[in-house]
């Protein structure tokens, strides 16, 4: 079970919130000038990558904020949770890693 | 007591010798002693016997004492108590205790099945790949015979009578085993103020402690153990777990430990009139700091014949004697590749046993050990290798051989020695698997020749034994190690601890020895077992790699190496040496199979908790359930509600009762529990804007009052969600949404507000639990308001249909919609859910003039059906757009919404996309099953092309012929036409697609 | 407030207390603005905590719900009234007040294993150095949502669930309080 | 290769098992193949199989990256139906449940495929009304397919509990007769053994760096162990599919999401058929071995771990549980996860991409094994022949800008 951070509430346990995938997809300003391809694109095609990942999360149990994670989907180490007004993640992560 | 068991020393033990307790194996009769495991009580009355192993049904005897015992197999209980597969090793014994063994027909000791020994060579590994294949049609008849001998112990018939719970718990430290290391740690962080919480596999602390001679500051071992574990309870913040298991290390150190409660005292204490005890409970820790320190796992020698009752792990014959006073054996021969087996000869000499011999691979001998050894007149037989067994429900002897040490090549000439135990010691690898499961790496050590933990990924350490230590006394200093560095990495002051003294001697270096050769080569020699359980052999690895099952993830699995009970624990890494030296590679380059979770089995229902039965999932009730269960409505489930289903007078089935309901609504009123909707308050200055983008119909044009069906979309263009909104205020609406889907479109439209137009300012608040809603529907609704004394006007001009009105009603502050889902004249009424019980009442009270009726779920889905109103759903599968379900009016054509894009794909432009319609049965009668597909044509050659399906069915008491909706393709322009129900077993029934409105088609009763 | 009747076992080291009908006001607005802030406080008579997960003790209690929303609790025949303050209070500013009275069900939890017996279903982590009077959090417990807060008495917690969910909740309470768990005498506190 | 039989056990046993043949070489892998399969999966190695076998395709490899089988054929619960609502699914799955009946014979290799029956349970109104579509359609679809009520389900699986107090009471259930489970190693060692016999080679320890492009079209790719040369490249790697888009400088529809399993200790047989719930998130069966089999939920976060939370787990066996509460006393032995590549209708993509000779094998989701045989029959036929198979035409990469999704996956998912 994930420990994430809630930029409101701090560190907490994975059931504490929902997952949205991944984050910094921007619905297109004028949807109607897209091909059915970009449409496509924008609708359904997503990065998956295999390393870094940004992520949507939300305390759904708690403050009901949205917010971004920077989560390795191979480690699952976190390294920044961030409020989505913010441009870049907070320095620092929830879980101590290693030694 | 004594004579009935033969085999318990005079002296000595952790046993309680005033408490003896009777237990039986197979129905036999035996007693103990609290403080045995059933295994050392039946080695104590001389049972050794336990066992047959799972595919060539050799007899086997207990070769361990704890968790990596592979023979020991017991069903523990009987009844609903029953336990499957308990090692006896770890079942601790009381009074009463009905045990027997899982394997053997008719008797454990003769077993019809043991046949298959006999037929050992064929049964090689993989040999079921490779036969029961023809002809094609026997394999049931093959399987069935397999499946009839495998398994081991019995699920119980009936229910669980036992209760589970789970324990979230945070610390600092979590110390996992509680052997000295292990205790050294907790000591040493704990007093640095650190939180502490330090899990037990065994029901006492102390861990090899327990089963050795050691002395620790010049006193026995177990007076520093009890010492150490009472300031341990003493200290603040420290959580002591006996018996309990650390089960796994999952990601961002959170560990899963089982705590065996009924065990013990507390199985003496057990009290079945007053049930709730919990048996099992699951710890989910969260740790900063974790600390591994579960001790190391012996390995036995793999010689032929090696599996025979007797030959026992030289460790675990040391706990039987100290720590349960039992002797396993009178004549006993040691066998070992290393010093730790010869504290086991000393043992074993010391507890009256006549030690044959010491036989010890390594040319030099062994240290210190060895030379008390000598002088107590013990033979040590160094250079020399026990090369195979005779007996075979016991040991009767050994045969020894000569060995030179680095050469696979035997020496023909044997010495046979006579004796009834075998100790063996192959060595240790210490207990890696959490670090393992934690994805910390493993380095072979090519002295220790065992994997030590390496690189940590996690904020793990490993301490003790399982970090390879050996003796007590590195032990204990690693564990101190260990529990300061975790305190100094909390930025904790180091408590000034110091390690104890011990006395332990000199040993001299262990020498690798995976196989002994025999006579023959491996192929050919009686088998030389790897894993007990699995009746895995040299061989067996050998023949694997000839055959191309090189990786040693294929082996395991081909030879089913290290799937047994104890998951590897004894034979794993005595299968990987066998495997490299087959491969003709370092066990490094072999590497490990993956340690998966869980260490050791635990129940189902410890990991289920508390959330079974009643508690499985959470029921939500409207505050007018317990008046619809006194009206002895049955109930329908409904995601996780429980609504009302119909409510039933004098015993009228689900269909009168339904038929009156919705003949009650029609021409006088009925009244329903809406509760369930899903109700949300937004405002804000940019609230029209943002439901603008969520909502396909304009809601700027919302006039002030008014009320509006609307729907959302995905961003697919399907139909999400729908439900009537309505404009409170110029920048304040009141949405409701489906019972099911409430709390996802409150989550949908945060996510838009909050991660895509956060610069929209509007306030979403959830009123879905404050509000109860009384839908009351029917000509006679407006005059039922009238007598429960409203105060404003109810007529036409002054409330007209879809507006909504505040009120008083009944003297009770409420929102009136007039919104309706059956078509009739209709009222919802809006009040907070603790005056709604009252309301309810009186609405039932007033409506006695108009036979008001109370309906339910059904009710009010035939009577939406009857109209043409769709459930999403029920009518709407996630495939189908508004466009689909013919409501294109809803579409604004002047904005851009969720989802608008999407219906200008192709696929969504298609004429024959499945729309929905309105079906007749042509026989008037036959209501449709709902999921009935339609066919154009009744040639029925399969596959037969399908034209669409029945989503909704009821028969309609008001029309007198039933009705139902359909998703059909190109239905629209098909009303008229006929098509096929295709009925199982039936001829297919002529259908009449029809307009989806059949009652009251142009909507004047609800307009009224 | 007035209590009902502990219904746990007698040894259970807790006692489950239902609180009489209290009201509620779900309260939205940006701490940014000072001025709806100040105003909510002037009604109020008390402050609206600001820092997360922790509520302010009054005349009412005001928990610290999200960022820009809040809940106020206060007594029942209160809620209307204030609630109307509230929104006129608020007027110029973005707010949304909305009573919430109907959804919301109180109970009170104590005793020494109260904590235990919350950690059967809830994964915060509820040590008294964590989280101590004063605070409360919005959470899971045993697959509902609550509100959790801890009260001014040592072992002593207020409980505030959604109405539908009341039953079942005090199901898996009287569940979790059946037995000791013993594990206080381990030095869980 | 040598025909395994009962005979040949008896011979070789007389021999010490000494004569046993590899079940497949460890070649060198050539500098080039006709065809390139990507991926020693189940999938991968039966295209390998069908393409030399139907197509006469015999220069071919399959590169593997670590050992063959060691993805999410050897990590899955094992169940085999076809019972799909849409027809585009339905005929596909039953293309392998047809290749399934016969595989242990075409192979020579016992596969265990065991037709013990595969029950779905509806758990509301609206499961009963989802089941009696699907089964509906089934039989029209030529698929056996049954509705069972409690009564039936009661005496079928005496375990099971099927009493109307319960939290989501059992209400019925679809039965497929043919569906049941197989061997998930034997699947991959058979197709490979065969493979290898008809010349293909299958390379493990074999990791593909680099998909080579020129001019539009695939020429070859870079492996650890060097480039090999080819125009025709079939990637099967299930989670990994996206990792190898890349490399082709190409984008797929798909996430990748843990997906666990476990096992319990072996017990005596008590469930002689396969059990799924999708409304409490459980699925079981019992293997001959007496392993009870079970499948948890998918974890909703995208992973790579081949790990999932644990939660998840707790959640399937408290659904188990509340389906068989007499298994409350049997013990988790082990659990596991896998990596499942989710497309957005939760169909599998077998399709041609915009590069000339790279074709794409993914998407199976939580349900791929019982596409093994299948699955490699048409995607081999689609590498052969540069076109997709009628069967597999709707599994394009193109539905997902046209809209014509095959929407198993939304089908059942909407409540009301």
């Amino acid at each position: 079970m994930l420990l994430i951070e809630c930029p409101w509430c701090g560190p907490l346990a994975e059931t504490e919130f929902s997952y949205g995938g991944e984050a910094g997809i921007t619905r297109p300003l004028d949807p109607d000038a897209l091909s059915d391809a970009e449409w496509a694109d924008y609708l359904f095609y997503r990065a998956n990558p295999r390393g870094a990942h940004r992520e949507l999360w939300n305390h759904a149990h708690g403050c009901r904020r949205w917010f971004g994670v920077e989560r390795d989907t191979v480690s699952y180490r976190i390294t920044g949770s961030f409020k989505l007004d913010l441009a870049e993640p907070r320095s620092g992560g929830n879980t101590e890693q290693g030694d | 007591m004594a004579a009935a068991q033969p085999n318990r020393l005079r002296e000595g033990g952790r046993i309680d010798r005033s408490r003896p307790l009777k237990f039986s194996l197979d129905g036999k009769a035996y007693t103990g002693f609290a403080g045995d495991t059933l295994a050392s009580a039946l080695i104590a009355n001389g049972v050794m016997l336990v066992g047959r192993s799972f595919k060539l049904r050799r007899p086997r005897g207990i070769v361990g004492s704890g968790a990596e015992e592979p023979n020991a197999i017991m069903q523990v209980g009987e009844g609903a108590e029953a336990q499957p597969n308990l090692l006896a090793t770890q079942v601790e014994l009381r009074d009463g205790l009905v045990a027997h063994t899982a394997r053997g027909w008719p008797s454990i000791r003769f077993d019809f099945g043991a046949i298959s020994d006999s037929f050992g060579r064929i049964l090689g590994a993989g040999f079921y790949y490779k036969t029961f294949m023809y002809p094609r049609s026997w394999w049931k008849f093959y399987e069935r015979a397999i499946r009839r001998t495998t398994g081991f112990g019995q699920a119980p018939q009936t229910p669980d009578p036992d209760t589970y719970e789970h324990m979230n718990a945070h610390c600092d430290v979590l110390v996992a085993g509680g052997g000295p290391a292990g205790l050294m740690a907790a000591l040493a962080a704990a007093s640095s103020g650190a939180r502490v919480i330090l899990a037990n596999d065994d029901s006492e602390f102390g861990g090899s402690l327990l089963s050795g001679a050691e002395q620790i500051d010049g006193a026995p071992a177990v007076d520093w153990v009890a010492s150490v574990v009472t300031e341990l309870r003493e200290l603040k913040d420290c959580i002591l777990l006996p018996r309990a298991t650390v089960l796994g290390y999952h990601d961002h150190d959170f560990l899963t430990v089982a705590e065996r409660c009924d065990l013990g005292e507390a199985a003496e204490r057990r009290d079945r009139a007053r049930p709730g005890e919990t048996a099992e409970r699951l710890w989910r820790i969260r740790a900063k700091r974790v600390i591994l320190a579960q001790g190391g796992f012996e390995r036995p020698l793999a010689f032929c014949n090696n599996d025979r009752p007797g030959v026992m792990l030289a460790s675990a014959v040391s706990t039987y004697v100290h720590r349960y006073a039992v002797l396993p054996g009178r004549r006993a021969v040691v066998f070992t590749n290393n010093d730790s087996a010869y504290r086991t000869a000393l043992d074993l000499a010391g507890a009256g046993a006549v030690v044959e011999a010491i036989v010890d691979s390594r040319p030099a001998g062994g240290g210190e050990l060895a030379d008390r050894a000598q002088s107590l007149g013990i033979p040590v037989l160094p250079g020399r290798v026990v090369c195979d067994v005779t007996g075979r429900n016991r040991v009767k002897s050994v045969r020894i051989a000569e060995w030179k040490g680095d050469s696979w090549e035997n020496t023909r000439s044997t010495v046979r020695i006579d004796c009834d135990l075998l100790a063996v010691s192959g060595g240790w690898s210490p207990a890696v698997h959490l670090h393992a499961q934690a994805g910390g790496e493993l380095d072979w050590d090519e002295t220790q020749f065992c994997f030590l933990p390496g690189q940590a990924r996690q904020s793990h350490d490993s301490a003790g034994a399982g970090n390879g230590r050996q003796s007590p006394g590195e032990c204990l200093a690693d564990g101190l190690r260990a529990g300061l560095e975790a305190a100094a990495k909390l930025g904790l002051e180091a408590a000034a601890i110091e390690a104890p003294a011990t006395n332990s001697p000199g040993e001299a270096p262990i020498e690798a020895l995976w196989r002994v050769p025999a006579e023959k080569d491996a192929d050919r020699c009686p088998k030389q077992f790897i894993d007990f359980q699995n009746d895995t052999t040299v061989a067996d690895i050998r023949l694997a790699v000839r055959e191309g099952y090189r990786d040693v993830e294929h082996v395991k699995r081909y030879t089913a190496l290290g799937f047994g009970t104890d998951q590897g624990k004894l034979g794993n890494i005595n299968g990987m040496a066998v495997l490299a030296d087959a491969l003709g590679k370092p066990v490094s380059e072999v590497g490990t199979t993956t340690f998966r979770p869980v260490y050791t089995p635990v129940r189902f229902g410890a990991v289920a908790g508390e959330s079974v039965g009643g508690l499985y999932d959470p029921v939500r009730k409207t505050v007018l359930h317990d008046w619809h269960e006194a009206a002895g409505a049955p109930m329908e489930v409904v995601g996780q509600w429980h609504r009302p289903w119909y409510f039933p007078r004098d015993g009228e089935d689900l269909h009168a009762a339904v038929a009156r309901e919705c003949l009650a609504v029609r021409n006088s009123v009925g009244a329903m529990d809406a509760s369930t909707l899903g109700k949300i308050d937004a405002r804000g200055p940019d609230v029209v804007e943002f439901l603008e983008r969520i909502y396909t119909h304009n809601v700027g044009r919302m006039k002030l009052g008014r009320c509006a069906y609307g729907i959302m979309l995905g961003e697919d263009g399907m139909v999400m969600d729908d439900g009537v909104m309505a404009r409170l205020g110029e920048n304040h609406f009141y949405l409701t949404t489906t019972t099911g889907g409430a709390a996802r479109v409150l989550d949908w439209l945060e996510l838009w507000l909050q991660t895509e137009w956060p610069e929209l300012n509007v306030y979403l608040t959830s009123l879905t639990e404050h509000y109860s809603t009384i839908a009351v529907a029917g000509p006679n609704s407006r005059a039922l308001l009238e007598a429960l004394g409203c105060d404003i006007p109810l007529d036409k001009e002054s409330f007209p249909f879809l507006t909504v009105r505040t009120a008083n009603l009944a003297g009770m502050p409420v929102q009136l919609f007039r919104v309706s889902f059956s078509g009739e004249l209709a009222f919802e009424i809006n009040i907070g859910s603790h005056f709604a019980p009252d309301m309810w009442r009186k609405v039932m009270e007033a409506g006695r003039e108009f036979d008001i009726a109370p309906y339910g779920t059904e009710t009010m889905h035939v009577l939406r059906a009857e109209k043409g109103f769709i459930i999403v759903g029920q009518d709407t599968d996630g495939s189908v757009t508004p466009v689909d379900l013919g409501m294109n009016w809803l579409l604004s054509k002047e904005k851009d919404f969720l989802g608008k894009r999407s219906l200008r794909r192709p696929d969504c432009l298609r004429e024959d996309r499945k729309q929905l319609v309105g079906l007749l049965s042509s026989d008037q009668r036959t209501v449709l099953p709902e999921g009935t597909q339609l066919i154009e044509d009744i040639a029925r050659t399969e596959p037969v092309p399908m034209c669409g399906h029945v989503t909704s069915s009821y028969d309609s008491a008001c029309l007198g012929h039933p009705v139902a909706l359909a998703l059909v393709a190109g239905g629209r322009a098909r009303k008229g036409e006929n098509l096929f129900a295709a009925l199982p077993g039936r001829e297919p029934l002529p259908v009449q697609v029809v307009s989806p409105a059949f009652y009251d088609p142009r909507g004047e009763r609800q307009n009224v | 407030m007035s209590e009902a009747m502990p219904e746990s076992a007698p040894d259970a080291g807790v006692d489950i207390g239902m609180l009489q009908e209290r009201g509620f006001l779900n309260v939205r607005l940006d701490p940014r603005d000072e001025h709806a802030v100040k105003a909510a406080e002037q009604v109020l008579a008390q402050s609206l905590p600001l820092a997360a997960n922790t509520y302010s003790s009054g005349k009412h209690r005001v928990y610290w719900l999200g960022p820009d929303e809040w809940l106020v609790e206060t007594d029942a025949g209160n809620a209307v009234a204030l609630g109307g303050d509230l929104t006129e209070a608020l007027a110029g500013s973005s707010a949304a007040v909305n009573n919430v009275s109907g959804g919301h069900v109180a109970q009170r939890l104590s005793g020494p294993e109260s904590r235990t017996v919350l950690a059967k279903g809830c994964t915060l982590d509820l040590h008294p150095k964590e989280f101590r009077p004063g605070h409360c959090a919005r959470t899971g417990l045993a697959r509902t949502t609550i509100l959790l807060a801890a009260d001014s008495e040592s072992d002593s917690y207020t409980i505030i669930a959604a109405r539908s969910y009341a039953d079942y909740l005090r199901r898996w309470l009287t569940h979790a309080t059946r037995k000791p768990t013993g594990i206080r005498q381990a030095h869980w506190v | 290769m040598k025909k395994y039989s009962a005979y040949s056990l008896l011979r070789n046993a007389l021999s010490h098992n000494r004569n046993w043949r590899t079940a497949w070489r460890s070649p060198e892998p050539k500098k080039s193949y006709d065809a390139i399969v990507v991926g020693g999966g189940g999938h991968g190695l039966a295209t390998a199989y069908y393409l030399a076998k139907n197509h006469g395709m015999r220069n071919v490899a399959v590169l593997e990256k670590g050992w063959i089988g060691g993805g999410n054929t050897g990590r899955n619960t094992t169940i085999v139906r076809s019972n799909y609502l849409w027809t585009e699914a339905a005929l596909l799955y039953e293309k392998s449940m047809q290749l399934w009946e016969g595989l242990s014979q075409d192979l020579n290799y016992n596969v265990m495929f065991s037709q013990r029956g595969v029950y779905n349970l509806g758990h509301s109104l609206q499961d009963m009304r989802d089941i009696e579509r699907r089964v509906n359609a089934n039989r029209l679809n030529g698929i056996d397919a049954e509705v069972v009520g409690t009564a039936e389900l009661a005496k079928a699986i005496p375990c099971l509990n099927v009493s109307s107090d319960s939290r989501y009471p059992v209400l019925g259930a679809s039965l497929q007769r043919r569906g049941g489970v197989a061997r998930h190693d034997a699947v991959a060692w058979g197709f490979a053994r065969a493979a290898d016999a008809l010349g293909v080679d299958i390379v493990e320890q074999c990791a593909v760096t680099d998909i080579d492009v020129r001019g539009g079209k695939a020429v070859g790719v870079q492996t650890t162990r060097g480039p090999i040369a080819s125009d025709r490249i079939g990637v099967v790697v299930a989670g990994h599919a996206g990792v190898l888009a890349k490399m082709a400088g190409l984008r797929l529809p798909i996430e990748s999401h843990p997906l666990q399993a476990f096992v319990s200790e072996p017990i005596r047989p008590v469930l002689d058929t396969v059990v799924m719930s999708g409304a409490v998130h459980g699925y079981i069966s019992q293997s001959d071995k007496g392993e009870l089999v079970i499948g948890a939920g998918i974890d909703a976060y995208n992973g790579y771990g081949q790990r999932g939370s644990f939660p998840v787990i707790e959640h399937a066996l408290q659904a188990i549980v509340e389906l068989f509460p007499v298994f409350s006393r049997v013990r988790m032995l082990r659990l596991w996860g896998g990596i499942v590549d989710v497309a957005p209708d939760a169909c599998p993509i077998l399709s041609k991409t915009p590069v000339e000779g790279l074709y794409f094998n993914c998407g199976w989701g939580t349900g791929g094994f019982k596409a093994t045989p299948g699955s490699g029959w048409v995607f081999a036929h689609t590498m052969a022949h540069d076109e997709a198979h009628q069967l597999n035409a709707p599994f394009s990469l193109e539905r997902f800008a046209t809209g014509a999704l095959v929407d198993e996956h939304g089908a059942a998912a909407v409540a009301h």
